[in-house]
């Protein structure tokens, strides 16, 4: 199969959908003569013209508050947020406003915001680092897509535009060139809520997403030279979240760590570990461990964010820990 | 265009309706019987009346929560108003929210959330979708005065401006944003001053004279519609009750309170209707009569409407398809109909006739009836 | 000793520290003639003048930005947000710059948010309701207090104003008028960061805080006709929390039962949780259990939201299955 | 009060050396020496130098990201400027963030964020303390004409109005937003035409002239000195690199370009020096040498310093104390001036002399030197 680059994906994911489905409209900043600052959306503004690739002023805001009244008159508008740190500025639309309609009133709002989140391992600094599944993950109404394949981040965008809910999905910049995959040609969706085995093995469970489940395949290497068979699951999907393939992992592991990029306290992490302590008690060998980006803002300096981050090394140290445990 | 005897009285008819379902939901709040807090329109009846009445089928409203008005010009019934005031399961919001957050697609309706201004940016995605679709429609909001101080504000009115959407954005200066002044809540002299700053058309209007608003609202309106973008009007009027039904307002000088009393949009226009000869004592009488009638009746309707039941509560968090749900399937309403409830139910059609035959009836309210569920 | 509502605690303490301390004033909307919505400041512009209890347009990102510079500049502002849901639409300003000046460029921002937060129990709709510590309780930087009783909420409200970090103090609108306790005079303060054990116990721990410390404490009661001895922590303070107390309870108890009434997944109760399962692994009879609001905007009905909320009969029946197991 | 012949040189002196910091930043940033992405001011150094100078001691900036001048008018030096870019362990910053994020409370600076415009409530809130404590203290701050698109933004100006606090509001209007030209940020003529629906003034000025900048903001800065309240300057400039430096900005028309280019602040001071006898070539000569060596010296130092350790990666997210934390403890500060550091790091100075005898040093650099640490 040939091979895409995450953004690539991304990008052919956009493009087939726009063509598909003449509902589907694009509105950001600088998404269209610039194509976005990551290019995803390069050239489309010449392919489908200014209506449906629409560069608004810097109004976060306004444009989920937009996307969301397109959205409930039948478009499928797609919002790009710059930065996914931004939505910080829209958080307000999105939690009280497009989470809550068809909840209070019946009306579904197909919405899918796509924003770059999550470290650069380059030292974006505070700004451009963020990962904010958990700012989300506790509002109903709000599904939430941290792809981590090529093939998934086309799968699952797809699958995000078609469902008539507000999808957020959280791009991860640190794969997006860097991270290069085979990506079926044409159309194909990847359920939302669907977790993916990255790597089976039975001596204990990696539950991670985004750019950590990239790290825990490669800790999973380093471990195996250890003797030590980790099966990585690949979440996909915050919310809703595979509870059934992590629990049936963990029945058969006995074991589980968890790994994120937010900070620790209080990240999504914490209630992948909650649940699997209390539904999979007797399961366990071992207490449910996390792993993840420290409680401080991320810094931008590469060595400090290196500290901030867990790494393939740390988690493969992690893993010993837990095996041994 | 000037307005018809018809259309003059309409207005007038929308009016007192809004005014008389809102007494009677005042009397029901102070008796406990509605869920939620109560917040009313008195007094700015001819804002919300006088600008939806300039819509035509198929544009989309997004009504504040003191827009009784608009909801009635849209087709909806006291009963269903009602019915979404008992925060009943078989009303709009089927108890998960109340008051006038009621929304409904079907009749071009988009329901409010409490973060004010909210609907404001959405309806500027929804004139937005109007605008890439080649659709001649036209969205409309509304927003107070002191919600003109939020960022959500400014963002949709420079972003409307922008891209140049088919949207009339109303503002109702009733001068208090809960115990806020206007001179504590902005500097400017006016609000419609500010459209200069986002190069949109800014017009101030008494918002106490429908018929000044209507036109205010119908040349705004076919501006957008032929493509020439939106329109910021300020209508001047005052909020003649407590910001909600808890609220005794002492905080609100008695005199403006008095002069404002006096500039009432009800009598003013009745006046007018009299002066005209369209109009006199005996029909108001019987105008009045007629929507006692009609609201004793809702009332009752709606008091015997199902409350919701526990195991609804986790209902409709999620969509699962693209058509908009219900709270009303066709069984319960079947049910409904068994116990001798309108069969109209969810269907816009022609209010209650006016009480003599001097007038037509306002053709207006059902304009929404033939409109698709769904614009997709 | 004098009893006071937990409404009148709460104004004591912005009263007295006011008289003490010239640096602190109060900015919000419709805090000064008409007192705040909840009369919290009744009175307080003609004690302290127009200057320390500033009326302000309808402005929440501009309040705590305003409110961020004030501090910096050496004063000790308290904001008051109408109702804590509106704090959305100050989301960014709170996590992205309040939170992150002390660690990038080390001045220190001492500004308390006040907001009246949590269900009413008699049907306030999904925009007037909601818990939102797991909104913030991610963000390095911030502090969140959720106190429970009159006396806490005087202790911690002085506290968080001496404290020269942003803190989060989200009262209990449910508890305003209804709780009375005894509160001492004069000028004390409850150390942010330290639980309470509301209620001493060997059989089961529960981890609650504001009103659900309370109804924890009803269901305390109610099992102790079962001869269930409960142990009820009131957490008091979210960030920091006193994983310490908890963790010497449960290594008590060997139970733990996690109340809290924002929506259940991804809450912070989830936090507690998966700390209490990594930490305590070896001391625990039974899974930790979280009882917590559904995954539901949080509906107006009173019916609908009693059937969201978790009550002193709902804690009081997982208490029982919680010991069974 | 007309500027003095001093006055008009130090303008151009800080211009120039803005634009020197920023020369030599771009070719580090090319070779992979910097931490984070550079942005700079190139072409717009009139609008932060002419309104930085028009503050006096005590009063507070909030720079954004394309205003190194206004850093070096409050006495940052260059020194500074590159243990900040390369993300030192003791700089401003220490590696937590980068670029022209620095805050230093003594010298009345502070740090902005990345989520634009971020400092500009903040700034209002600095403004606010002013007046509260009756100090004829003023607050300025600087955003884009892309930032005034954001609520923040609307939030702020009507605040600062209605509190009618003592700030001066900047707008560099560069005519781009990232790839964003006015027209597709707002529909209006200016964002000074906003002013008005504010009720606060609204000036525009040629943002390449530093003596018309100086002055709109000397004016403003004694409006709000005297409590007058808020005023908002619109500096119209252009900005002649991309974005960032990763930007080619083959966006803009290269007519747009050029003609700007022909606009270049800091020719326009030099020819008015020149032209009043003030300047000439050997002195401009030896001016930019002064300043090479300067930023030579400069990077030499910041490089040899200390880059952050792992376990600095904790320290300061909270505060301990009412003090600010200072990434310079004087044991630090002794060991650099063992190494030949410059021993008043952290205490503004009065810049490098200029190279001819004619003109007097700038005394204004050192306006931040008695300032108390803390305003508590
Ligand atoms: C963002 C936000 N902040 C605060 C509130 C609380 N609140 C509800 S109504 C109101 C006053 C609104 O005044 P205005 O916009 O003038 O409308 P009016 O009530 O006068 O019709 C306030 C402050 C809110 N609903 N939303
Ligand atoms: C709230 C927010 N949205 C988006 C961005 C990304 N961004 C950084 S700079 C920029 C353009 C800013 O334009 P302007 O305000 O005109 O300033 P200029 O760069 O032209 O000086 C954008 C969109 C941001 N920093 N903050
Ligand atoms: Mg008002
Ligand atoms: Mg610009």
């Amino acid at each position: 199969m040939r091979e895409l680059t995450y953004l690539e994906a991304i990008r052919e994911a956009l493009h087939d959908e726009m063509t598909r489905d003449p509902r589907v409209f694009l509105l950001g900043e600088d998404i269209a003569g610039y194509g976005g600052v990551y290019k995803a959306t390069d050239g489309f503004v010449d392919a489908f013209g200014a209506d449906r690739v629409v560069d608004t002023p810097i109004s976060e805001n306004a444009i989920i508050g937009a996307a969301t009244g397109a959205a409930i008159m039948g478009m499928r508008p797609i919002a790009e947020i710059q930065f996914a740190d931004f939505i910080a500025c829209a958080f307000d639309p999105l939690v009280n406003m497009a989470s809550t309609i068809h909840y209070r009133w019946g009306q579904p709002v197909p919405l899918v915001v796509r924003m770059p989140a999550g470290a650069t391992w380059a030292g974006a600094g505070p700004f451009h680092s963020q990962s904010m599944e958990a700012w989300f993950a506790q509002v109903p109404g709000l599904k939430i897509v941290m792809p981590h394949t090529p093939a998934d981040a086309k799968g699952l965008l797809l699958a995000a535009i078609r469902d008539p809910n507000p999808v957020l999905f959280l791009e991860q910049k640190y794969l997006y060139r860097r991270l290069k995959g085979p990506v079926p040609e044409g159309d194909y969706t990847v359920p939302l809520g669907q977790a993916a085995i990255a790597r089976p093995g039975r001596d204990a469970t990696v539950i991670a997403y985004g750019t950590m489940a990239h790290k825990a395949l490669e800790a999973a290497a380093l471990v195996a030279a250890d003797d030590i068979d980790v099966e990585v699951i690949d979440l996909r999907t915050i919310v809703p979240w595979d509870r059934e393939a992590v629990l049936a992992s963990v029945a058969k592991t006995g074991r589980a760590l968890v790994v994120y990029e937010a900070h620790r306290t209080a990240g999504f992490g914490a209630e992948i570990a909650a649940e699997i302590a209390e539904a999979a008690f007797t399961d366990l060998d071992a207490p449910v461990q996390r792993l993840a980006g420290l409680d401080t803002p991320i810094p931008a300096h590469p060595m400090l964010e290196a500290a901030y981050l867990p790494d393939e090394h740390a988690i493969a140290a992690a893993l010993r820990a837990l095996v041994a445990w | 265009m000037p307005l018809t005897s018809d259309e003059r009285y309409q207005l007038y008819h929308y009016m007192r309706q809004s005014r008389a379902i809102e007494d009677a939901a005042w009397a029901l709040a102070g008796q406990g019987r509605l869920v939620g807090r109560l917040y009313t329109g008195h007094g700015q009846e001819a804002i919300p009346v006088g600008c939806a009445f300039a819509l035509a089928d198929g544009d989309v409203i997004a009504p504040m929560y003191r827009d009784m008005g608009a909801h009635l010009v849209r087709g909806i019934r006291p009963v269903e108003v009602f019915a979404q005031y008992m925060g009943k399961r078989d009303s709009s919001n089927g108890g998960t929210d109340s008051g006038l957050h009621m929304g409904d697609m079907a009749r071009g309706i988009v329901g409010m959330i409490s973060v004010l201004p909210d609907s404001l940016p959405v309806t500027v995605g929804v004139a937005l979708a109007f605008k890439l679709r080649r659709e001649p429609r036209v969205a409309m909001t509304f927003f107070g005065e002191g919600s003109t101080s939020t960022g959500a504000w400014h963002e949709a009115l420079n972003m409307a401006a922008v891209l140049k959407v088919p949207a009339v954005l109303v503002c109702e200066n009733n001068q208090w944003a809960l115990s806020t002044p206007t001179e504590r809540e902005y500097a400017a002299g006016s609000i419609a001053d500010r459209a200069h700053g986002y190069g949109l058309p800014g017009v101030r209007v008494d918002g106490n004279d429908v018929e000044a608003v209507y036109e205010a609202a119908r040349a705004a309106v076919a501006r957008a519609r032929i493509g020439e973008g939106p329109t910021l009007i300020e209508c001047m009027t005052f909020r003649m009750r407590g910001h909600s039904i808890i609220d005794p307002a002492d905080y609100v000088p008695a005199a403006q309170r008095e002069a404002w009393a006096a500039r009432d949009p009800l009598a003013r226009q009745f006046e007018r209707l009299v002066a005209a000869g369209l109009w006199d004592d005996a029909r108001e009488a019987a105008l009045v009569e007629s929507f006692r009638v009609e609201i004793d009746d809702a009332i009752d309707v709606a008091a015997a409407l199902e409350d919701p039941r526990p195991e609804d509560v986790g209902a409709g968090v999620w969509a699962t398809t693209d058509a908009p749900a219900t709270r009303l399937p066709a069984a319960a309403l079947a049910e409904l109909v068994d116990q001798g409830y309108p069969d109209d139910f969810r269907v816009p059609r022609p209010m209650s006739p006016p009480p003599a035959d001097v007038l037509a009836m306002p053709a207006h309210a059902a304009a929404g009836a033939d409109r698709e569920r769904n614009d997709a």
